[in-house]
């Protein structure tokens, strides 16, 4: 049984998010306008906010259940993150960046190839502060994809890069999906993206879905 | 065999010339001799917490009796020491007035005194101004210290012309000098007592005789104390 | 005063590095959790942890160097319990001089620590957390690395109160020389001799040296930390 | 031990917070210039000034008491230009009680500023810049606010030793009652005479008060500033 | 005589940019791939650069030209600048943070106003923190657009936003363009955005104009 069910209740001060989606496809993008909730809902399945009611099912197998207890802490959810804005750790290089997830994962990707997923080949020894914006981004796809997590969330990870590099970053990321069976959920704008790697468009408006 | 070493606690103002005579006891008999200074409250309050002292030497009475009395010393073995005296310092360049107190008394400037309430010295300064007639007028001109040494400095830097202080601590200042040494009809009875602590009641009595003796009297002497005779 | 240093003051000067050493290792484990839980956890009893770790500041180092020696003296609880089961004696020793700096050392070690724990974005430990570290690799591999400039400056603060503690070692420790008599213990000694101005002047001079030192090293490794991140 | 404070007691504590916080106030400008300075620039002569800075903590408060009378006495250059020109003096004063605090509180003070302008994102002054905001401007609006943390620690530390600050007060100040006697020299004066420990303890309980005062201050401003980013 | 000429030359460790336009146009957009130095040479036309050489004159104005000592600092340069990452003050509210440069311009917008352009009316107390990506990003627009710049450097400017607040921006900052005949660089990857702003396109790579 594939595919992606989950309700989320969570409240940032005066908004509120009220969402369920139960989908056949393992692959899922969230689209809305800009403060529609789409940040807070990805928060609420990566455990990030602490007061979130949230139901997760990947195929078919409860990953979180807050009503029952089963509410395991970020750290042991197995859910990867592509946050909207970079958070690369400063002080790391960027290679012991990507590599920050390895030793808790059961069968992390090579540094290199994470970087190769993401064109970055040859930056292990970089600082992050010395990437442009396009880099730094591309860095953090490579850290959360390199623990092979079970359910990868990405917010807009390829905002800011032209289209050749985001077409390119698409196909890695589509073969990536294809061999590994990872269930993913997008927060994009961008149409061809979400056609190309999701299977489930599923559209939020101030907090609910529509 | 080598005898372990002594430890005596001790008033700061002493560390000199215990010093030194702690140097010529090793030389005499081998034996090594550690000294912990401190001031003289201090010095009692470790001895009642368990310092690990073989004998102790205090600047004034009243803490002695109260080791004596808490059983912190060996009642028989204490003794008075050393006598001390007073004497009014000014700086070495100073001019000579003929009673510096009483041209104090109508001119300006202050007079550096220990604490009385909490320093033997400056305690037996006011005994001595009150006897005088001075206490009243000199009060508010006043620098008190929390200890000799502090009086000392305020007279070296000029921040009181003169200071009351024991005669054993203007010796070996060549910036200071004595204007006065009051006599001996009106110096108060400053005395030093010693004792052995339970610990040291075996080890440490020959130390406690040498501090009565001769050559540690000579010493003593040199640093302005007035050995007390042993009975 | 270029004179070659006399074994008296050899021996204070080494005795005091070893005194401030372990004071400063004693202390700065603590003093990194202490910061951390003050930074991030809200907690019942969390201001008298905070007036606990900061009476030493306010207190006349007399005063802490008594209630020392109340607590761990040979005839106070817990040093008549060290001395019963581990043989250990902490008043009048080097060991107890070291205990008296640490304790003077700790609100300064403290503090700066939480300051940089405080101004850690948690967006990053978020991040680890994402990638499977749990909170104790957070800890170790984020936010301690990122607090590690409030880590120099609280070591540097602490080391040299420890280094520069008098009131409570003499109280707490005593002077005895070559045991307990460190150096800013020594100045106070030498100080009090008529004369001794000589004496204190020269241990005075090797204080400064040492903490310039101290001072220098710190610099460096701020520098690295702070370009690391550029 | 809840009978009202005597007129002695209360002349003590009103003093010491007089001195603590005058010593506050004096400290306060200057060390946010240092400390911005520190962390901000690269000059030759820098490890000079951060060694003088923290001299005070290295020292025997007892010596840095006699480095402030040899130069602020009444003989000492800068003590003698003062009386001349201003006719202040500051040994037996209660100001002298303050500079001494306000020498010995300057490392403390200094340390948390910088390191909280270091921690500052260069980015968010370089966005100042670009809306038109000169240097100076950019330090008060942006960079100073930014680094408030670190203000209000390096306050509470520097409060909190210059109400603690002893050695050095005694011996430049002396221990003039109703003028220069603060808290912890009257507590000291009070552990010297035998018997005095019901009036010491008194007087400590009194610090460990104002202290934890000072410490519910600091940590509600300090919970204001972190809310207010979050 | 309207235009925008410039030619700058600037180091980051490896990279090296190297660039000269002359554009009859005084709107111009940057386009190249990430990496391509695009952020570099805007924050060295801003001031921010403090090794660049740079060369800048504006409608037939010199601004700088570091070579004769013009070289005015970033706060006198009239140069505004909206950011790759947002860059809000943490300490300040939205409409703090907005109107943040009132003071040191001769003709600001009232907040309400450069609040409007972005489609954030009443916003004005909200904690930066508070805001969602694309909210974050329209405050800082808002910022560097308050004090009327002689200059208007964009980075990104709309990255993150649906097609129809992106459509209500550009449609804003157009006409604010019209109107007032602000020069303005865009970087940006979204070929509809340049085509509408922009009369003039230069495209990077590896830090020299293709
Ligand atoms: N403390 C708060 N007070 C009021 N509203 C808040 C608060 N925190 C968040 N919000 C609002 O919650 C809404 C959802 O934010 P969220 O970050 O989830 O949006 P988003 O869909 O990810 O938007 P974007 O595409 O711009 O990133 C936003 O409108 C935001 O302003
Ligand atoms: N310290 C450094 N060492 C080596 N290369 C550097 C350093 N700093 C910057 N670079 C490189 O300079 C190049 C230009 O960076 P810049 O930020 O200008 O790119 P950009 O065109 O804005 O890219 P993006 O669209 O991704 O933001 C990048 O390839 C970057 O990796
Ligand atoms: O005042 Mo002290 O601070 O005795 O070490
Ligand atoms: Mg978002
Ligand atoms: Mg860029």
């Amino acid at each position: 049984m594939s595919g992606l069910d989950f309700r989320v209740r969570a409240r940032r001060d005066d908004f509120e998010l009220d969402v369920q989606v139960q989908a056949a496809s393992s692959t899922l993008a969230i689209v809305g306008r800009s403060g529609a909730g789409k940040t807070t809902l990805l928060q609420a399945l990566a455990g990030l906010a602490p007061r979130a009611e949230v139901r997760l099912a990947v195929d078919g197998r409860a990953v979180v259940d807050t009503a029952t207890r089963l509410d395991p802490p970020a750290h042991a959810r197995g859910v990867g993150y592509v946050f909207q804005d970079g958070r690369l750790f400063p002080h790391l290089s960027v290679g012991a960046n990507v590599a920050f997830g390895a030793r808790y994962a059961a069968a992390p990707m090579s540094t290199a190839e994470a970087l190769a997923l993401v064109d970055l080949a040859g930056f292990e020894d970089r600082r992050p502060r010395s990437l442009s914006g396009g880099e730094a981004r591309r860095a953090a796809l490579a850290r959360a994809l390199l623990p092979r997590p079970r359910l990868l969330l990405l917010d807009e990870p390829f905002t800011g890069l032209d289209d050749e590099r985001r077409a390119r970053l698409t196909g890695n990321l589509q073969r990536l999906r294809d061999e590994t069976g990872v269930p993913l959920i997008l927060v994009s704008h961008d149409a061809r993206d979400v056609e190309q790697l999701t299977d489930h468009v599923v559209e939020l408006r101030d907090g609910r879905v529509v | 065999a080598e005898r372990p070493p002594l430890t005596v606690f001790a008033a700061a103002s002493l560390s000199d010339a215990l010093g030194e005579i702690g140097r010529a006891w090793e030389d005499e008999t081998g034996q090594a001799v550690r000294f912990s200074f401190a001031a003289s409250g201090s010095v009692a309050r470790q001895i009642e917490a368990g310092a690990p002292a073989d004998a102790v030497v205090l600047a004034d009475r009243p803490w002695m009796d109260r080791l004596s009395d808490a059983g912190r010393i060996e009642r028989d073995s204490r003794i008075d020491l050393l006598r001390n005296r007073l004497v009014v310092i000014a700086r070495a360049d100073a001019p000579d007035m003929g009673d510096p107190l009483s041209a104090l008394a109508e001119g300006q400037g202050r007079v550096a005194i220990g604490d009385p309430d909490s320093v033997p010295a400056g305690a037996y300064a006011r005994e001595w101004l009150q006897g005088r007639g001075l206490w009243e007028t000199l009060q508010p001109r006043l620098a008190t210290a929390t200890d000799v040494r502090a009086v000392r400095t305020f007279v070296q830097r000029g921040e009181a012309p003169l200071g009351i202080v024991y005669r054993s601590d203007a010796e070996g200042t060549p910036d200071l000098r004595v204007l006065l040494e009051p006599p001996a009809a009106e110096q108060p009875d400053i005395v030093y007592p010693a004792a052995l602590t339970p610990k040291g009641a075996a080890a440490a009595r020959p130390f406690l005789e040498y501090l009565r003796g001769p050559r540690a009297g000579q010493i003593f002497r040199a640093h302005g104390f007035e050995p007390v005779a042993a009975p | 005063m270029i004179a070659p240093l006399s074994s008296f003051e050899i021996e204070a000067l080494t005795l005091s590095l070893r005194v401030a050493s372990a004071a400063l290792l004693g202390v700065i484990v603590p003093a990194a959790a202490l910061g951390w839980v003050l930074a991030r956890k809200r907690f019942a009893g969390k201001w008298l942890v905070e007036a606990m770790i900061n009476l030493p500041l306010v207190l006349p180092p007399v005063v802490v160097g008594l209630v020392l020696l109340t607590v761990f003296g040979a005839r106070g609880p817990v040093g008549r319990a060290l001395e019963a089961m581990f043989g250990v004696t902490l008043a009048f020793h080097w060991t107890g001089a070291a205990v008296a700096a640490a304790v003077m050392a700790l609100p300064l070690v403290v503090r700066p620590l939480r300051l940089a724990f405080e101004a850690i974005d948690p967006h990053l430990e978020q991040a680890a957390a994402t990638l499977g570290a749990p909170p104790w690799q957070v800890f170790v591999r984020v936010s301690l690395p990122l607090a590690m400039p409030g880590l120099v400056s609280g070591a540097l603060l602490g080391f040299a109160r420890a280094f520069g503690e008098f009131g409570a070692t003499i109280t707490f420790a005593g002077a005895i020389s070559g045991e307990t008599q460190t150096l800013p213990v020594a100045i106070y000694i030498a100080l009090q001799r008529a004369g001794g101005e000589g004496a204190a002047f020269r241990l005075a001079i090797l204080s400064i040296v040492i903490s310039v030192v101290a001072l220098f090293v710190t610099e460096a490794i701020n520098r690295r930390l702070l370009e690391r991140r550029r």
